[in-house]
């Protein structure tokens, strides 16, 4: 058990460090003769028109928030679905009733024109 | 110093230094970020307690989830990439002297614990920590009902938070 | 497994009070918004000690850290969604200049 | 144990007895074995991931009726290595305005989310990297830091349509994350484990593909979509948003974005074959030997990423309202659905013969779908009689 986790940790961390050697190797051995045309942004060979920062659609917002409680349940729905072989009929009839709230959230948005692209 | 104790005292430097860089960095941005690096700190602190499920679990709920909201809220509140202004209140000293106080009076409560110094027990290894998890989560003599109120009030968060951040469409 | 609760407990204390920090100095909503996370996390940090340092076999304290994720999920919901809606109408997401309900 | 039936444990134990001979405590030398497995499995799948752009540029060729790389070594084997000559030596540019740390994390962050899922993933028996009792959620997770990985390279670079390309990629992993967790939790709940290896000695019955269809079908458009491949490639939008969150970046690092791309597509087609087409089992074959294990696993892996290239060449572009609507408006709930007939089924059948709750999950999953094809249909007839009545024909 533990020893998994040492596992997984030394992978994180080696895992991290990999692919900085080719960007170090990179480095040693590119060219490097930056010039300001050179350096500033890209955007179609054009100069750069206006603002860098751009306001945003809040539709974005509006899926990651419904993405935010998702993501949730669906986490919330593991231990049950591990549990679930030991467990008498009616607790998997629990699953399903949490799984019905979910839904109705999904049914509030979408009825309210949330999901639209508008 | 064994292993974990390493293990422990690095990942308490990332939580601590990530957490303060968190409260006092000026960009916004930043900040969210180096909240995901804090809270990665705790997920490693989760391993080492052997709460594996709750380990990824953080990961997936904060680094995935409320950490990109942040990032899509700082990024909709903004009218330019570079913060300006001052980022902390005027009274910034007084809070810091609050923090330092509550900080002062907690460590004190917790060395005044009885048996605080102890050590874990070991978890036998037949023991599956997320198969308990999960009967505990569901099975009625234990938890079932916060289970179900969590989905109620998950429901609720999606409903009011739809509904204010979407604006009354009526104008 | 050798290190001692009280070193959790610390941890756990000190970034409460740097949530707490954040939360009070901040003038950016988001940003306090940011220190609450913190000190969510906190708590967790020290349900999950408790749990392993107490009684593992005993599922209460990862049942309420996993209560908590909700509680942190819908709380970010529902304050991230209610700056976005203050900042639509007065342009600003300073906490100090949101001030329509003063009674 | 010997070197064909447990070829890690033998190598293991054979490097443990040389390093406490040299001297090294046992801790001390455990810790020395996992990294070099580590070192091992990472290196190992990096270095298929620059085989893999060989494959990727042959089998575009051939759908695309050209011939493809040939000039350099036997097929144009060599090719690969070219590329990443030429990458290691293109000027790196950098962005003045952009957020030089943040940028140059990015990339790196990446391609690690990648070779993060390898950790976890069952070559054979008894190959593989750790067996985690949290495994589907670790796939997850490791998802996760990838889309915080576009995210943060599209905002650093400081380019509005790196910004934008980012925006509407992330929009789209975060959205079809969820029918792939959910999912997920169809295999989870028949094996009775997360752990990976549990999911596939679970199989040695009946693959889940038969009891699921329709849950592997989901999971791979989810997978492709999470990939930000075609038809899910708006991210890359060339025609609207030039190329996306990663516009400005050069050299190396691009290359690095790109081998994690090629990595993840084949990492998935893996995660498709593990979690649906019984892993590393074929028919009793695997028990010949761990090698023809992971000669099996590598070539169902191969297959899966060869259907996603399959897709990707096929289709065309998705707009991003159409692609978040399919997946709100259909994927999902088909997604949750599904698993509560899956799971209730599960309970239901349990004492009966294996064949049985094959056969009758095969013909629900079949009903479903024939049930939403039709639904779809009533729809869409809806739909095109609406637009007849706002313009009758011969106005368009």
């Amino acid at each position: 058990m533990e020893s998994d986790w040492l596992y997984i940790g030394l992978f994180l961390v080696v895992g991290l460090i990999i692919p900085i050697v080719p960007l170090i190797l990179s480095r040693l051995v590119a060219p490097h003769k930056p010039n300001p045309i050179k350096q500033s942004t890209y955007e179609c060979g054009l100069e750069t028109v206006g603002e860098s920062w751009v306001q945003f659609k809040a539709q974005y917002y509006i899926f990651a928030l419904v993405f935010l409680v998702f993501d949730v349940e669906t986490v919330f729905l593991f231990p049950w679905a591990l549990a679930l072989g030991q467990l008498p009929l009616f607790v998997v009839l629990e699953g399903v009733l949490f799984i019905g709230i979910l839904v109705a959230g999904l049914v509030y948005a979408w009825r309210k024109g949330m999901l639209e692209w508008a | 110093m064994t292993a974990s104790q390493i293990v422990f005292l690095l990942s308490a430097a990332l939580i601590i230094g990530s957490a303060l860089m968190v409260v006092t960095t000026r960009k916004l941005v930043h900040a969210a970020l180096w909240l995901v690096a804090a809270l990665f700190g705790v997920a490693i602190l989760y391993g080492l307690l052997e709460a594996g499920f709750l380990a990824v679990v953080q990961v997936v709920v904060y680094i995935g989830a409320i950490a990109i909201l942040f990032i899509f809220a700082v990024m909709l509140t903004r009218k330019e990439m570079r913060d300006t202004g001052p980022q902390t209140r005027r009274s910034w000293p007084l809070a810091a002297l609050l923090g330092l106080l509550v900080l002062a009076g907690l460590v004190f409560l917790v060395l005044d614990m009885p048996d605080v110094a102890r050590t874990a027990v070991e978890i036998p290894a037949e023991v599956d920590t997320v198969g308990a998890l999960g009967q505990a989560l569901v099975s009625p003599e234990a938890y079932a009902l916060p289970f179900e109120v969590a989905s109620v009030l998950l429901l609720a968060a999606l409903i009011g938070a739809v509904y204010i951040a979407s604006g009354q469409k009526k104008e | 497994m050798n290190i001692p609760l009280s070193w959790y407990l610390i941890l756990a204390a000190s970034l409460f009070c740097i949530g707490l920090y954040g939360v009070l100095s901040r003038r950016n909503a988001i940003a306090i918004l940011l220190g609450v996370e913190l000190m969510l996390n906190a708590v967790n940090i020290n349900l999950v000690a408790f749990w392993r340092y107490l009684d593992p076999a005993q599922m209460g304290g990862q049942v309420f850290a996993i209560i908590v994720f909700a509680v942190a999920a819908a709380e970010v919901a529902v304050g991230l969604a209610l700056i976005i809606s203050v900042y639509r109408s007065r342009k600003s997401v300073v906490a100090d200049d949101i001030d329509l309900m003063k009674w | 144990m010997n070197l064909w039936n447990d070829p890690i444990n033998f190598i293991a134990g054979w490097l443990r007895a040389l390093l406490t001979g040299w001297g090294l405590s046992l801790d001390l030398a455990k810790i020395f074995i996992m990294l070099v497995g580590v070192g091992v499995l990472i290196v190992g799948s990096l270095v298929l991931a620059i085989f893999l752009v060989w494959v990727e540029r042959k089998v575009v060729a051939r759908f695309q009726d050209r011939v493809g790389p040939n000039r350099i070594g036997p097929y144009g084997l060599i090719q690969p290595f070219a590329d990443i000559i030429k990458l290691i030596i293109k000027e790196d540019i950098t962005p003045t305005t952009a957020d030089k740390v943040i940028y140059n994390l990015a990339p790196v962050l990446a391609l690690a989310s990648v070779l993060f899922l390898w950790a976890v993933l069952p070559l054979a028996s008894n190959i593989y990297g750790v067996d985690l009792n949290v495994a589907a959620l670790y796939l997850v997770a490791a998802g996760a830091l990838g889309t915080l990985a576009i995210i943060m390279g599209g905002w650093a670079s400081n380019n509005k349509y790196a910004l934008l390309g980012a925006f509407r990629m992330v929009a789209t992993m975060i959205s079809y994350e969820i029918p792939m967790v959910v999912v997920l939790l169809i295999p989870t709940l028949l094996a009775g484990t997360m752990s990976f290896r549990g999911i596939v000695e679970s199989q040695a019955g009946a693959w889940y593909v038969l009891m699921a269809p329709l849950a592997m079908l989901i999971f791979l458009i989810s997978a492709v979509a999470e990939l930000g491949r075609a038809p899910f490639d708006l991210n890359e939008a060339e025609s609207e948003i030039i190329a996306g969150f990663h516009i400005e970046y050069t050299g190396m690092k691009f290359g690095l974005f790109y081998a994690g791309e090629l990595l993840h597509a084949f990492t998935f087609g893996g995660f498709v074959a593990l979690l649906f087409f019984g892993g590393y089992q074929f028919f009793g074959l695997e028990k010949l030997g761990p090698l023809v294990a992971v000669t099996i696993f590598l070539a169902k892996a191969m297959f899966g990423y060869w259907v996603i290239m399959w897709i990707k060449y096929t289709m065309p572009r998705i707009r991003i309202d159409h692609l978040l609507a399919f997946n709100w408006k259909f994927l999902t709930p088909l997604a949750l659905i599904l698993l509560v007939v899956t799971a209730l089924l599960h309970k239901l059948l349990a004492g009966l013969p294996l064949w049985g709750i094959t056969l009758i999950m095969f013909l629900t999953n079949v009903l479903i779908a024939w049930v939403t094809v039709e639904i779809l249909r009533a729809y869409g007839r809806k739909q095109r009689q609406a637009e007849e009545v706002l313009a009758p024909a011969g106005q368009h």
